[in-house]
């Protein structure tokens, strides 16, 4: 029924099939649709968050999807910039799913702050000093480069392509892909950056606080560096999980092993570095503040399990998976590898943003526990409904996977 | 995938020139067909101009209300000497006659009735004989119900502003900001912004915010900007005008 | 030229290009970040002329001097009087709040209204004030024809001595009614001791500021005791500089309030054992011969053994406590270290200017006689009657007092009969009014013996700490008329209400703020137009009086309220002493410490008025200290130790059945001489304590209010986390205690008591003693609105309360409980 | 000692905690002078709007030695490297070099709540309702017109009362002077304080008692070892008070030798 809409010479399944298949993925959105309008009309006394919790679930997403979609600018920069060719069959791939990490997270911030009507304030009245609003800036800038970079490939989409100025178009646009692929990595750079950034300039709060060079805090260049080094193994996971659910080979096992290589020493890289700044920050910034490590761990649920958990089982272990040729050539090691290494980054993100307004600095203050509301869970949950669909909706109808045809012959 | 335009060898040569080439209509090329055909043209600057007057021409109309005073009032018959009780050397002093300052040194603004009774208490004081004037006596005075004046100059609930500072001690003419009033015969219309509630006074009356005279706008820079000519930065500070 | 599907969208890019080149899209973008920074549900305080009223807050008897800041006609910000001795400067956080009790139409009745629903239910229909004040004068004159007027009651909580509540009582026994019944307050008693040990019926006055020494039994100087504005300032100056810090705080009470934990000292007396532990100082004192043996020999009887009439041989003060009070006894008795009472009669004796002083709380809870009489015993053995710093003896304020009236026959008869709460009998000689009294003799009787009930300034049905018996006693009254400006409970149970305007729309008078130390007359003025259709309770009195006709017609001749207020202040004139300009910068209680002032500041009375009607005060400098020989009006004509109108009473009631039989029946635990004088008497109780092992013992906080006042709802910001959290409060629990029934922190249980129980949260507070549980007053209202109505518990409602020996007030210090964990 | 940047005056304050009695008032009086907002539910203090708040603390000691202190806890007004001006996107909130004030703008604020997290002091809150005013209740009528109601959606504090600077400089200017008196200019909770334990005045002013007070051997901030170097100021005589201001390691407590009384 739909099938003229499919890339030439690939199978798909029949429309029903693949309805019933997006069904779950349209009722997480639905939740999201009903929680957000709760919280843009009634407010966000929808939410659990509080004044000690000003962030809350939604920014760890944020922060989360945002660090997992890195693949999409870092496997466009080792494909362009450093040359990778093999990484082509995997980048369309990088593309959408970095797409679908940025504008979701987008998305969420809107309906995170009080007063989305004036959200454009950041950038009309911006504050220069403010990581958020570099981060503001980045991301929105990079959501644009994104969109370029995901056009061509929609523009090749059969029927599109029939469009002969679209062809023309879009033919162009492939052309000139590595300027966007240059901006791209800027823009990203800075703004992952950034984003650690925030946490680390918070220097009223003992937790997050790291000195840095010039005006960027360590956890700046930590969170690129964890950011790059997730990233890719996202996109593998991703590109595996359609491998699984679509039962065929889609991308050749080089780019996959290149990308998980890779990872591997970028996350023992940001494994070396995160320790020199934990200890750092233990005999720095803790003690000058009148603290000891333990103080941090003495109240609440998070314990130093949390740093066990992100350095140790979820840092260390996936970094020693990943450069183990013979671990990461096995495909469950691979993926169990790929996972750790993401786990571990979204603890990252959760502990600089959920821990380090949990634990209070006045000696006096208390400790206060939140646990979100079904709004914010809906929410959130929307954002992967929302790329599960559009990887489908992509999958099925644009040629994501370049190498789909020759690595599954149809057979007549 | 035959379709050359999508394989990468190609591309991968001169993709700008051959970008931008493809935008534009060429005549070589037999099987060429211009993107645009001439039709094509005209819909599409038909939709340009139309969206181009409505945003200039009927948008700024209808963006705002058209309101009338309560009551007509005639600044220049009260200002002028041989008719009006209004006293002063100054401009500025003719306007505090009636818009004064309190004792704790706040402004007053658009006067009380109380004021207008002080000359015009009973039915013998000095008084046209307009249908206008007549409502004045009956209506308002006769009825002590304050005159429910629409306020072209105020400003927002969020703005603080000091009419002391500015015109005791910052020797600022009413004009200034306000424009002169003592020779207009009637007041104009109130026109408020229909989303915001603004008066027009304040965004400005060019829907471009462009303006000519310093009253023609109000806003935040006009502030600023003036604080800062008269090299007084530190009243840029966000509390001195911001409540 | 058709218009086709790629035309069209042809001529919409165009569009969409064209409208990015008009300031359409950029000016709306910025209107609607416009629209939201002026969102029309936000209100927008209209802008006016700033003025400025001055006035004196009445919403407790402290009266401090309150500025009320206005625009145009619409109050903004209530802040306190520099010019006003009382309160330099600062006032309570309910006075400050009182603005939400002034604009709010929700807790406030805004017309005459009379009862269509079903009794408590608070469903009222609007009637006009003509029609409501001729249903009331019609039924007061219809109990005066039936002969019966003595079926009038009112229930007044207006601050004694009040021009108010005089008129009230006026209108009460002109009708021909001898049941005038007060709210009880801590001064009730005081004033009882003082009657009973000097013979003087002046108020409390103790001069704080000017003490270096401050024992408190239990009086909550933090918790809003007296005049808050005042006695938080003295607290001030008393911490003015750490360095060479004078001035010694100590508080004797069983839960480290505010005032106990802030104090130098603190002293962990046994609820209701803080007489044993006055004469336990007593008992040091004197044995270590540390009192002033002027005082008790030249001008005290009672403190050596004597003989009376017959020759009998009478133990004294001396003998009882030096018998029964030694350290060591007391020390069992009050929990206290027998050190502690050692060292702290020594400091306390030996102090430049101590004094002791009593009334619990905020003092708006009536206290033990015995009790009182003992603190006033401690502070008589070191002679510290009328001493700058202690305890000053007034003369009344010298208002003139309102005319006699000539009772009709039916007054007469009525006021012939025994008052339903037998106050003043011989059974309860000393008392003037025992609401409690009241109340059982109504539940007590099938039928109401009260018809009608007149409730003033009160909000019994909450406040009282009687475990909901007055509560049930209105069920059987058959007409109940509130004057209530507010809608509270009480309110709730009446069949007519006639509201008064709030303290900022009315004329009132504060005679003598709780407390201070020096004659204090003030005038509290109409700051605001009334917001509704309300009239001050006293001028609907003045009218209600005209309807009625005869004797109480001609008992109130006046028009105006003004008018009665003018006249009594005649007597302030011709008392020919007294100042009416205070500008606050010499405070009164330094000034006060010559005991001598300027002679008046005003040449007529006509001057004089003017004055206070601008200023709003009228006070008295002149005091003549130590004037001990002329100044107790005791049969003795001495500071009485042992009291000889307490001997007399006793004997008188024993004439019917024997001593024996009258102690017992007074609630007398004590026997032979002890009853005379200051003694410890266990609080008597009927619960079975292994079925109520612990106690429960309400307390009062500053910022929420406790009394017939709303609660503005300001204050739920100041209040704690560990009082109030959503709909529950809680209740202050020692840890040790909580462990014993495995309670923890934010525990839900339930406090079970032999007249019923509440459920609470428990708050673990090491400052609480073990095996009491402390509840705070103020929560739990079943009226007024979302702010404050259903929030917590009222421990009133669980209170077993006894009465206390002699007096017959209410013992509220004594409930048995047992809690169970939910 | 130098507070504050540029020239100007730096407004300060000093609250005396032995003074203190924990009543409220100041609470109270600030948010009747700044239009808080009052919901019927205040329980919930990590949600309930308070410019000035009280901490309770207590010496922990078993009955009956507990002692209870109060700290009031107004917004501190860093002077340096103020944690939430630096962090907020769109400028919404500034540091005034010359009153030393820390503004609040709420027409500007988006309500990211990043000051909120960045403020160490919780002195910020967050309007998590629309300001709460029933129709027919008639709450709106002792709202005061010198300090403008906040929207749902945006993050408030403490402002000195900013207002009153500029009421007292208007009083000023009608008497013809620029120069403000001391005192002419105060809190609503300074003035209201029923025990007189809180000062303020301008720090840079040796006229001014603040200024003096601060040199206290008693005088502290919180969180002092941050370096915001706050603008207010505590005083107490009991060292376990002091220490309650600070996280310190073990032994890094210096306590001050008990004076003697009288």
């Amino acid at each position: 029924m739909d099938s003229a809409l499919f890339p030439e010479g690939v199978k798909r399944c029949s429309p029903k099939v693949f309805l019933l298949w997006t069904l779950p993925w349209l009722c997480l959105l639905a939740w999201g649709g009903l929680s957000a309008f709760l919280c843009l009309y009634k407010g966000l006394n929808q939410t659990n968050m509080n004044d000690y919790f000003a962030f809350a679930v939604w920014i760890v997403f944020d922060l989360a999807v945002i660090a997992l979609g890195a693949g999409a600018f870092f496997t466009g920069f080792l494909t362009y910039i450093i040359g990778k060719k093999e990484l082509k069959d995997i980048l369309n791939a990088a593309v959408i799913i970095g797409f679908i990490c940025y504008s979701g997270a987008i998305a969420m911030l809107g309906i995170d702050i009080g007063q989305p009507i004036r959200g454009w304030f950041i950038f009309w009245h911006v504050n220069v000093h403010s990581m958020l609003a570099e981060v503001s800036f980045c991301i929105t800038c990079y959501l644009g480069v994104l969109a370029i970079e995901y056009l061509p490939l929609i523009l090749e989409n059969r029927q599109l392509d029939k469009v002969k100025e679209l062809r023309l178009f879009g033919h162009n646009l492939h052309g000139i892909m590595a300027v966007f692929a240059a901006t791209g990595t800027f823009l990203s750079f800075f703004h992952q950056g950034s984003l650690g950034g925030m946490y680390g300039v918070m220097y009223a709060r003992p937790f997050a606080f790291r000195e840095g060079f010039y005006i960027w805090p360590w956890t700046f260049f930590l969170f690129i560096l964890s950011a790059i080094a997730a990233g890719p193994a996202f996109t593998i996971l991703c590109t595996k999980l359609a491998e699984k659910i679509t039962r065929k080979k889609l991308v050749p096992e080089k780019a996959f092993q290149t990308l998980a290589k890779i990872s591997g020493w970028l996350l023992a890289l940001y494994m070396v570095l995160k320790i020199t700044d934990t200890v750092n920050w233990i005999y720095g910034v803790v003690p000058r503040a009148g603290l000891a490590f333990m103080d941090f761990y003495r109240e609440g649920p998070y314990g130093v399990w949390l740093v066990v958990a992100e350095i140790g089982i979820f840092g260390i272990i996936p970094a020693i998976i990943l450069l183990v040729p013979k671990a990461r050539q096995h495909e469950g090691w691979l993926i169990t590898g790929c996972l750790l290494n993401c786990t571990g980054i979204v603890i990252n993100r959760f502990v600089f943003t959920v821990v380090s307004l949990a634990v209070p600095v006045m000696p006096f203050d208390k400790f206060v526990s939140y646990l979100p509301t079904w709004q914010e869970w809906g929410i959130a949950f929307a954002v992967i409904g929302y790329g599960f669909l559009l990887f489908s909706l992509s999958y099925r109808y644009l040629p994501v996977f370049p190498r789909e045809r020759e690595l599954n012959p149809l057979s007549e | 995938m035959e379709n050359p335009a999508t394989s990468p060898k190609k591309s991968s040569k001169g993709g700008w020139i051959s970008f931008l080439k493809g935008l534009l209509p060429t005549e070589n090329g037999s099987a060429f067909v211009p993107p645009f055909s001439l039709i094509g043209w005209i819909f599409l600057l038909a939709g340009f101009f139309g969206a181009f007057t409505f945003g200039w021409v009927v948008y700024p109309v209808a963006l705002y209300s058209r309101q009338p005073q309560p009551i007509s009032f005639n600044h220049a018959l009260h200002l002028d000497p041989d008719v009006g009780g209004i006293e002063g050397d100054t401009e500025t002093e003719k306007c505090l006659y009636c818009h004064e300052f309190r004792d704790d040194g706040t402004f007053s603004g658009i006067p009380k009735l109380a004021k207008c009774t002080e000359c015009h208490d009973d039915p013998e004081s000095p008084l046209g004989e307009t249908q206008q004037e007549k409502e004045f006596m009956e209506k308002y005075v006769a009825g002590q119900k304050e005159i429910p004046w629409l306020i072209y100059y105020r400003q927002p609930d969020c703005v603080y502003f000091s009419h002391i500072a500015h015109v005791k001690m910052g020797k600022i003419e009413c004009q200034t900001c306000h424009g002169d009033h003592s020779k207009t015969e009637k007041l104009p219309i109130y026109r408020a912004n229909l989303l915001t509630g603004y008066s027009i006074n304040i965004w400005g009356k060019n829907i471009a915010g462009y303006k000519t005279n310093t009253w023609d706008r109000m806003k935040m820079d006009d502030c600023a900007e003036c604080h800062t000519k008269k090299g007084h930065e530190e009243n840029n500070a966000c509390f001195v005008c911001h409540k | 030229m058709e218009l086709n599907r790629r035309n069209f969208i042809k001529f919409l890019v165009g569009g969409a290009a064209g409208i990015q080149l008009t300031p359409l899209p950029w000016k709306l973008t910025d209107d609607i970040a416009i629209w939201t920074q002026n969102w029309p549900w936000v209100p927008v305080p209209p802008v006016g002329e700033f003025i400025h009223e001055k006035s004196i807050c009445t919403l407790c008897p402290g009266g401090c001097g309150i500025e009320v800041r206005k625009v145009d006609d619409r109050a903004v910000k209530i802040e306190g009087r520099t010019d006003y001795p009382v309160n330099p400067g600062g006032i309570c956080p309910v006075g400050m709040g009182g603005l939400q009790l002034q604009y709010n139409e929700s807790i406030r009745f805004t017309r005459p209204m009379k009862r269509v629903g079903p009794r408590g239910s608070g469903v009222f229909i609007d009637i006009s004030w003509d029609e409501a004040l001729t249903m009331l004068a019609g039924r007061i004159s219809g109990l005066r024809e039936k002969a019966m007027p003595e079926a009038l009651a009112a229930v007044d909580g207006n601050p004694a001595r009040s021009t108010l509540s005089l008129m009230i009582e006026r209108l009460v026994k002109a009708v021909g009614s001898p049941n005038y019944v007060r709210i009880p307050c801590a001064e009730d008693t005081y004033e009882m001791a003082n009657f009973l040990m000097q013979g003087t019926l002046g108020p409390m006055a103790y001069d704080l500021e000017n003490a270096d020494y401050v024992l408190s039994f239990g009086s909550g100087l933090l918790e809003g005791w007296g005049a808050p504005g005042r006695v938080i300032n003295a607290w001030g100056l008393w911490h003015e500089n750490p360095a060479k810090k004078r001035v010694k705080i100590v508080q004797v009470e069983s839960r480290a309030s505010s005032t106990a934990s802030k104090a130098d000292r603190w002293i962990a007396a046994k609820p209701g054992t803080e007489a044993a532990l006055a004469l336990g100082l007593c008992h040091v004192i004197i044995k270590d011969g540390l009192y002033d043996s002027e005082f008790v020999n030249e001008c005290s009887f009672g403190f050596d053994d004597f003989s009376s009439a017959g020759g009998k041989d009478r133990a004294g003060f001396k003998t009882m406590v030096l018998k029964k009070y030694s350290p060591a006894k007391v020390a069992e008795i009050t929990g206290v270290a027998s050190d502690d009472i050692v060292s702290l009669a020594r400091d306390f004796a030996g102090a430049k200017a101590p004094v002791a002083i009593c009334g619990k709380g905020k003092g708006s809870l009536s206290g033990s006689l015995y009790e009182f009489m003992a603190v006033n015993s401690l502070n008589a053995i070191t002679g510290r009657i009328n001493k700058p710093g202690g305890i000053l003896v007034h003369e009344p304020i010298p208002l003139s007092s309102l005319p006699e009236i000539d009772f009709d026959d039916i007054a007469s008869q009525g006021l012939e009969k025994p008052r339903f709460d037998a106050a003043g009998s011989t059974k309860y000689p000393f008392s003037n009014s025992l609401i409690n009294n009241l109340a059982a003799a109504i539940n007590r009787s099938p039928e109401s013996p009260v018809d009608t009930l007149l409730v003033f300034a009160a909000n019994p049905v909450h406040t009282l700490p009687d475990g909901g018996a007055f509560r049930k006693a209105l069920k059987k009254i058959p007409f109940i008329v509130s004057f209530s400006p507010f809608r509270d409970e009480t309110a709730y149970m009446a069949d007519l209400i006639l509201p008064d305007h709030t303290y900022l729309e009315k004329t009132d008078d504060i005679v003598w703020p709780a407390g201070l130390q020096y004659p204090l007359f003030g005038l509290s003025l109409p700051v605001l137009e009334p917001v509704y259709n309300t009239r001050n309770a006293a001028d609907v009195i003045l009218k209600l009086a005209k309807q009625i006709g005869n004797s109480v017609e001609s008992a109130f001749p006046w028009k105006r309220f003004e008018e009665v207020l003018k006249e009594r202040a005649k007597g302030l004139y011709s008392s020919g002493a007294g100042l009416v300009d205070y500008d606050g910068t010499n405070p009164v209680w330094k000034r006060l410490k010559e005991g001598t002032g300027p002679g008046p500041d005003y040449a007529s009375f006509e001057e004089m008025w003017k004055k206070i009607v601008s200023g709003g005060l009228w006070y008295r400098l002149e005091h003549t200290y130590k004037n001990w020989d002329n100044l107790f009006e005791t049969p003795s004509g001495k500071f009485e130790f042992f009291s000889s109108k307490i001997e007399l009473a006793v004997n008188a009631y024993a004439e019917q059945a024997g001593i024996d039989w009258a102690l017992r029946d007074m609630g007398l635990a004590g026997k032979g001489d002890d009853v005379f004088m200051p003694h410890y008497e266990e609080t008597a109780s009927d619960a079975d304590r292994s079925t109520f092992p612990l106690m429960m013992l309400p307390f009062e906080i500053i910022n929420l209010t406790s009394t017939w006042v709303p609660n503005p709802p300001f204050l739920n910001k100041a209040l704690f986390d560990t009082q109030l959290r959503g709909d529950e409060s809680f209740v202050e629990i020692n840890p040790e205690t909580a462990a014993k029934y495995n309670v923890g922190q934010g525990d839900r249980i339930i406090i079970k008591s032999p007249e019923g129980e509440v459920r609470v949260r428990a708050n673990l507070f090491e400052g609480a003693m073990p095996g009491v549980l402390f509840m705070p007053l103020g929560f739990g209202h079943s009226a007024y609105d979302e702010f404050s109505k259903g929030k917590g518990v009222n421990p009133n409602d669980i209170i077993h309360a006894g009465k206390d020996p002699l007096s017959g007030y209410p013992v509220w210090w004594n409930t048995p409980v047992k809690i169970i964990k939910v | 000692m130098e507070k504050g940047h540029g020239h100007g005056n730096s407004y300060g304050m000093v609250i005396d905690l032995d003074k203190c009695t924990g009543c409220g008032t100041c609470m109270v009086a600030c948010a009747a002078e700044n239009n808080l907002a009052v919901r019927p539910d205040e329980s919930d203090k990590q949600r309930s709007i308070t410019w000035m708040r009280l901490y309770k603390v207590t010496n922990g000691k078993e009955f009956p030695h507990t002692e209870v202190c109060y700290f009031p806890r107004p917004c501190m007004q860093c002077d340096h490297h103020t944690p939430c001006v630096s962090v907020c996107p769109a400028t919404a909130t500034k540091m005034d070099y010359h009153t030393g004030i820390v503004s609040q703008i709420y027409t500007r604020c988006i309500g990211c709540r990043y000051c909120i997290a960045a403020c160490p002091y919780h002195a910020r809150t967050f309007n998590w309702w629309d300001a709460y005013f029933p129709k027919g209740k008639g709450l709106e009528r002792y709202l005061s017109p010198e300090v403008s109601p906040r929207m749902r959606g945006v993050v408030e504090k403490c402002t000195f009362c900013h207002h009153r600077l500029m009421r007292a400089k208007n009083n000023a200017y009608a008497e013809e002077r620029r120069e403000l008196e001391e005192g002419e200019y105060i809190t609503a909770c300074t003035e209201a304080c029923p025990a007189q334990a809180i000062t303020f005045g301008d720090l840079k002013n040796p006229e001014h008692k603040v200024s003096e007070l601060v040199k206290s051997r008693y005088a502290f901030r919180l969180l002092e070892k941050l370096g915001t170097e706050p603008k207010v100021y505590y005083l107490s005589t009991k060292d376990w008070v002091r220490r309650m201001a600070d996280n310190y390691l073990p032994g890094e407590f210096k306590p001050i030798a008990k004076v003697k009384l009288g």
